[in-house]
């Protein structure tokens, strides 16, 4: 089924970014936030209208023009949408949309006010790129699109070197999965063609994808998934995500924790029929994204950081999701990403709401006791955090449990993986409840000047927490296990995958019980160590190696970056001297020495040149008279 | 054959004589009309034996002599052979130019027809500009070869003078050539004894003034001649080119100076005024636009003809002096300013105008 | 009488070969650009002198074009002289040698 | 004949002298002559208007420019004469007129042909001019004022 109406969804950012860039500073910040705004909204109600197009099994395509044609190889610039994509539209831009409007509210006192709806913007054109992407080409100009935007929005504040800093730091380690991400589909591609079918269309991938040879099928995999530890902030790439936090709130919100950190996930759905060839690579997702997901909560235990803590969760949940994506229950996977979107989105979103009560202020030690000045933040952050505890009947309880429930039970699930996303829910449950009672409870700690002008946020903030409060709720409805409508929706797209009809039976009621177990445990530890007053000494071995992040950036540093620069100093200052210039001065000076003796005959004198001349003449005069 | 040639050699050693007289009794004229114009008396003190009344006569006589009696200075380090050619080369091409202008019609004496004119080429008026391009020279030369800063100075403002009227002169005659469609001055003049509306003649000047305005003005510059006597210019660089000339040499420059005159005269009245055309005067007698008739014999016409061409030559000749005695001298810029500013763009004007007319009027 | 075809293109090639002489040994640009002059001329009665005995006025009328070329080259070849006297002070070949190396 | 044989007599006098002078006006006063002889060696080969051409635009015009420029530039020094260069330059061209006067002897255009009175006259060589060379002509103009374009920024004095 063709249709004109996909190219609409991401050429209004598109248009919206270009017209804000041109004229944004003339026509006020205002207008520059309005204008972003009702782009992205018209995009959400195309994509709306898309939806009711769709059916589960139903793809809708709109092809613009042929991009590349170099025979027999042929990339179009073609949309198409699926059930996964619809889903992953309706977030972006209905998510995107909510964001924004929260924007003009933060962002009303900021100079850059145009630049930044410019690129919030174009990073809603190139995520919308990116899920309609009819073939890997396409999609990986969206993959690399909104990497741009990323770092782009992550320096945004570039006066300050800090801020450039992460953004570079997001950069160049996305960089790396990126540059994995190419190899993967140029192997794809000299597969494919070895099979016969020069192409990277999704639609001829998954008609061809039995074919594939399943070693290469394993390298293949095994590439897409480093690019999506990369833009998705799995280990062992996932050091840029928490320092991004650098960029604004809703930055944060929008891209780093409700839509461009998902990608990898998307990925991995939309090549399910890859990676169910390789279950060595789904093993290794699986082990990577539970490693992840406790790694990443047992470090957000110990921030102090408002936005470091959810970022470190964000890394945390996105572990969920590979989890769930490496037993092979791809649904489950996109159905915590749908949900998570919600109420991460909700959380940032609340935590900005805090900082702009705070006057900037971001360190939850010198906050406390805001439940009754900021009522509405308070609220929607509670029901956004109950539901990333997984608390019934929150969202989040529903995909989380989904998500341990496969770990146990499909095939590729083992107790192991089980066992780690079991003892993470409880991390999230006491990190989550530790951030909330240090921020909302207990006695204010900040100074006197600050306490004085903390207030609630203005409408155009608070209206988009309330929506993405009670889309925390409600999304996780859909899953109703008496009425279960995603699974149905996706199947068509992500294969079945239903624990239910495999091999030994699984007392559920049990797992979901021990599940909102360890969650409760959770909060109730965090209301004993942080519910009134802090009760717990944060310091010793232990707690310090988790605030430092398991010392992973040190590591890191010692590991690459600096073996690195002394390679790259060595190189500069020995080796391009002495070798390169070396050769290049060596050929000059060679070429000096035979043009020595040669430039005598320059004499630079005309008339010894024209004396040559006339011998020459007569030469050949006398050649042609001889003759 | 030896007939014509010495037919040609009388003509030639007339022509001469005419000029070289006419240019030694403008050095009087010069003299006496200064005086006249200044109210005074002018030249009076040579008498031949104590016969002063013939004034003209005497110092005809006595400014050569006195010239060519004095002593032949050649400066220091100066080139003589350059020195010497300077003056011959000065007054050489003033003299050959008048070979092909013609002053008078063909006189027919026993059956042979005598052309009164030296020389009759078909492309005289190109030759004319040839010689008068080659006139340059001796102020060039002369300059160069007195190894003295002032005439040096002289020197290049003639060179610059000269060359760039030469330009203005030679577009401006295009014009008339247009008109009369041919470069042989002989029939320039015969087209001139047409009749416009039967009664007015149509003499060069009636069929383009703007072009003898041109012209005249620089002949007049050709021969540095006030007020474009800047190559000499004595307040400002002594004499010009021939500051360090004295005696015969020196005469020689100021024959050639007044040859010139004379030559420019001839010109003029070659091209714009009518030559030997006396109007109404046909070959054998005048024909009056109200219709009467005065028959003469061919002889007495001829006469008629070469008199009526003096007396023009000597008309402008005279106008020349009065112009010189009139006017102050520009300033070299000026000179200059007016040539290429001025006098070029007004003759391309009158060329492209001329030409257009004629394209209109005779359609190809 | 006239002379015969051969005279004239004997004088043009001794001409020109004294034109080539002036170029190459002169160590004045001035006389350089004169002895090309000299040159130029040596062809243009070679031109005419060919155009006479053919018949064919078409000599002549290519003598006119190297006439006009030859006004261009000169007037742009001494204003050439003068910026570099200007400049060098000197109108020596040997000592215009700026595009050497 | 004996006509020709005076004027190449002069023609090759002055060209020597043009070379060998060591004066430049000397050298400038030579080739004016010389362009005058030639000028009447045109016209002994009914190229009259070419003749005239060659006074006016060479003698009049060119030379008068050269002699200009010395002038203007004045230089005083009387040039050098290695004696070697000057030996090896003149066997040089002595060479080259040997070359050129042996293809004299290559079968030539030997008849004088037969021309109308009006031959090398302005009518015939203009009639030529504005019909088979027309664009040339035009391109010769055009030449013209790009030489004087040129020669003004050239000599122009830098500001």
């Amino acid at each position: 089924m063709t249709t004109n109406l996909l190219r609409w969804i991401p050429l209004l950012p598109l248009a919206a970014a270009v017209l804000n860039v041109f004229f944004g500073g003339r026509w006020g910040k205002r207008f520059a936030g309005i204008l972003a705004s009702a782009a992205v909204f018209g995009s959400f109600l195309i994509a709306l209208r898309v939806f009711m197009l769709l059916s589960p099994d139903a793809v809708l395509r709109d092809t613009l023009y042929t991009w590349i044609e170099s025979e027999p190889f042929k990339a179009q610039v073609s949309f198409q949408a699926d059930a996964l994509t619809a889903v992953m539209l309706l977030v972006i831009t209905g998510i995107g949309f909510l964001i924004h409007l929260y924007s003009t509210g933060y962002m009303a006192h900021d100079e850059g006010e145009a630049r930044f709806f410019a690129y919030l913007n174009l990073f809603v054109f190139f995520m919308s790129v990116l899920v309609l992407a009819d073939n890997l080409l396409l999609f990986f100009v969206g993959w690399e699109g909104v990497g741009l935007c990323s770092f782009l929005l992550i320096g945004f504040w570039y006066e300050d070197p800090a801020n450039t800093t992460a953004g570079n730091k997001a950069f160049i380690v996305n960089r790396i999965g990126d540059f994995a991400f190419l190899l993967g589909m140029l192997l794809l591609f000299w597969e494919m063609n070895r099979l016969g079918v020069p192409s990277l269309d999704f639609a001829a991938l998954k008609d061809a994808a039995a074919r594939i040879a399943p070693d290469t099928a394993v390298l293949i995999t095994l590439l897409f998934f480093i690019g999506a530890t990369g833009k998705s902030a799995q280990i062992p790439l996932y050091v840029w995500l928490p320092d991004a936090m650098a960029g604004p709130t809703p930055v944060s919100a929008l891209i780093h924790a409700a839509t461009m950190v998902t990608a990898g996930v998307y990925l991995t759905a939309r090549l399910n029929f890859l990676f169910v060839l390789a279950p060595y690579t789904l093993s290794l997702i699986a082990i990577i994204g539970a490693a992840t997901a406790l790694f990443a909560g047992t470090i957000a235990v110990a921030q102090n950081d408002i936005k470091r803590v959810l970022a470190y969760s964000t890394v945390s949940q996105l572990g969920y999701m590979f989890l769930a994506a490496g037993v092979g229950a791809f649904s489950a996977a996109v159905f915590h990403l749908f949900t998570h979107a919600f109420f991460k989105a909700c959380l940032f979103l609340g935590a900005g709401s805090v900082i702009h009560a705070m006057g900037g202020e971001q360190d939850m030690r010198k906050m406390g006791g805001l439940r009754r000045r900021l009522p509405a933040t308070y609220w929607t952050y509670l029901i956004a955090g109950l539901a990333l505890a997984g608390i019934p009947p929150t969202a989040g309880f529903f995909s989380k449990d989904r998500i341990l429930l496969e770990a146990y039970a499909s095939p590729h699930g083992s107790l192991a993986l089980w066992l780690v996303g079991w003892i993470t829910a409880g991390l999230t449950a006491f990190y989550m409840f530790r951030q909330l009672f240090l921020v909302f409870h207990g006695t204010s700690r900040a100074p006197e000047s600050v306490q004085a002008h903390v207030h609630e946020s203005p409408a155009a903030m608070t209206i988009p927490l309330i929506v993405l409060a009670l889309g925390s709720i409600a999304a996780g409805w859909l899953a109703l296990p008496s009425r279960d409508v995603w699974d149905p929706w996706l199947q068509a797209v992500l294969g079945r995958s239903n624990p239910a009809e495999h091999g030994e039976a699984v007392n559920e009621t049990l797992l979901v019980a021990l599940t909102v177990g360890i969650a409760l445990v959770g909060i109730a530890a965090a209301y004993f160590l942080y519910g009134r007053e802090r009760r717990v000494r944060e310091d010793g071995p232990l707690w310090g190696t988790l605030a430092q992040k398991y010392y992973i950036d040190e590591l890191y540093d010692f590991l690459f970056v600096r073996p690195f620069t002394a390679a790259a100093n060595w190189l500069a200052r020995a080796f391009d001297p002495g070798i390169i210039d070396g050769a290049v001065n060596g050929v000059a000076g060679l070429v000096r020495g035979i043009s020595a003796s040669g430039r005598r005959l320059q004499s630079g004198n005309v008339q010894h040149y024209l004396f040559a001349f006339l011998i020459g003449t007569i030469l050949i005069f006398v050649y042609w008279l001889r003759r | 054959m030896i007939v014509d040639l010495a037919i040609v050699a009388v003509k030639a050693f007339l022509v001469l004589f005419m000029v070289l007289n006419l240019a030694g009794i403008l050095g009087w004229v010069e003299r006496k009309g200064s005086a006249l114009i200044q109210d005074r008396i002018g030249a009076n003190r040579a008498s031949i034996f104590g016969f002063a009344g013939m004034g003209l006569v005497n110092t005809l006589i006595a400014d050569p002599i006195k010239m060519l009696t004095k002593e032949d200075f050649i400066p220091a380090h100066g080139d003589r052979l350059m020195h010497t050619l300077a003056p011959c080369l000065a007054l050489f091409p003033a003299l050959v130019t008048f070979a092909v202008i013609p002053f008078g019609d063909v006189l027919v004496v026993g059956g042979r027809e005598i052309n009164l004119q030296v020389a009759n080429l078909n492309i005289g008026i190109l030759y004319i500009f040839a010689m008068a391009s080659l006139s340059v020279y001796g102020i060039v030369i002369g300059a160069w070869a007195s190894n003295n800063k002032f005439s040096l100075l002289g020197g290049v403002r003639g060179a610059a003078q000269m060359v760039s009227y030469e330009i203005a002169m030679g577009l401006s005659v295009i014009g008339i050539v247009i008109v009369y469609g041919t470069l042989e001055p002989q029939a320039m003049v015969r087209a001139q004894g047409e009749l416009f509306w039967g009664w007015l003649p149509a003499w060069g000047v009636v069929r383009q003034p703007l072009a003898f305005l041109l012209f005249f003005t620089a002949a007049v510059a050709e021969t540095k001649r006030l007020p474009f006597d800047a190559p000499e210019g004595e307040s400002e660089i002594v004499a010009g080119y021939h500051v360090e000339y004295s005696g015969g040499k020196f005469l020689m420059f100021f024959a050639g100076e007044f040859a010139e005159v004379v030559t420019a005269a001839g010109l003029v009245t070659t091209l714009f005024f009518g030559g030997w055309q006396v109007p109404y005067l046909l070959r054998d007698g005048f024909y009056f636009p109200w219709g009467s008739v005065v028959s003469l014999a061919p002889l007495t016409v001829t006469i008629l003809q070469v008199a009526a061409f003096t007396v023009k030559v000597l008309f402008f000749c005279w106008l020349q002096i009065i112009l010189r005695w009139t006017l102050p001298r520009f300033r070299y810029d000026q000179i200059m300013r007016l040539g290429w500013k001025m006098l070029l763009p007004a003759a391309l004007v009158n060329l492209f105008l001329t030409a257009a007319w004629i394209v209109v009027r005779r359609p190809v | 009488m006239q002379a015969p075809i051969e005279y004239y293109l004997v004088l043009s090639a001794v001409l020109f070969a004294i034109g080539v002489a002036g170029v190459v040994i002169r160590r004045d640009v001035i006389v350089i650009l004169m002895s090309i002059e000299l040159m130029l001329n040596a062809v243009n009665l070679t031109f005419i002198a060919f155009s006479r005995f053919m018949g064919s006025v078409e000599g002549q009328v290519i003598v006119f074009f190297v006439m006009t070329v030859a006004a261009a080259e000169a007037v742009v070849g001494l204003a050439i002289v003068i910026s570099v006297f200007r400049f060098r002070q000197t109108l020596d070949p040997r000592d215009m040698q700026l595009l050497k190396w | 004949m004996i006509v020709f044989f005076i004027l190449a007599f002069l023609t090759l006098l002055f060209s020597l002298l043009v070379v060998t002078q060591r004066n430049v006006v000397h050298s400038a006063m030579a080739l004016a002559a010389t362009l005058f002889v030639m000028a009447v060696l045109f016209l002994t080969l009914d190229a009259p208007m070419l003749g005239v051409l060659q006074i006016l635009v060479y003698a009049g015009a060119i030379m008068i420019l050269i002699l200009f420029v010395i002038m203007l530039l004045n230089p005083l020094s009387i040039e050098a004469r290695p004696a070697a260069w000057w030996m090896l330059g003149s066997l040089g061209a002595a060479a080259l007129c040997l070359q050129l006067a042996a293809l004299v002897h290559r079968p030539a255009v030997s008849a004088e042909a037969a021309v109308p009175a009006s031959f090398g006259g302005p009518e015939s060589i203009a009639q030529s001019l504005f019909t088979d060379f027309a664009l040339p002509f035009g391109l010769a103009s055009v030449l013209l004022l790009v030489a004087i374009i040129g020669a003004v920024a050239l000599a122009q004095r830098q500001r």
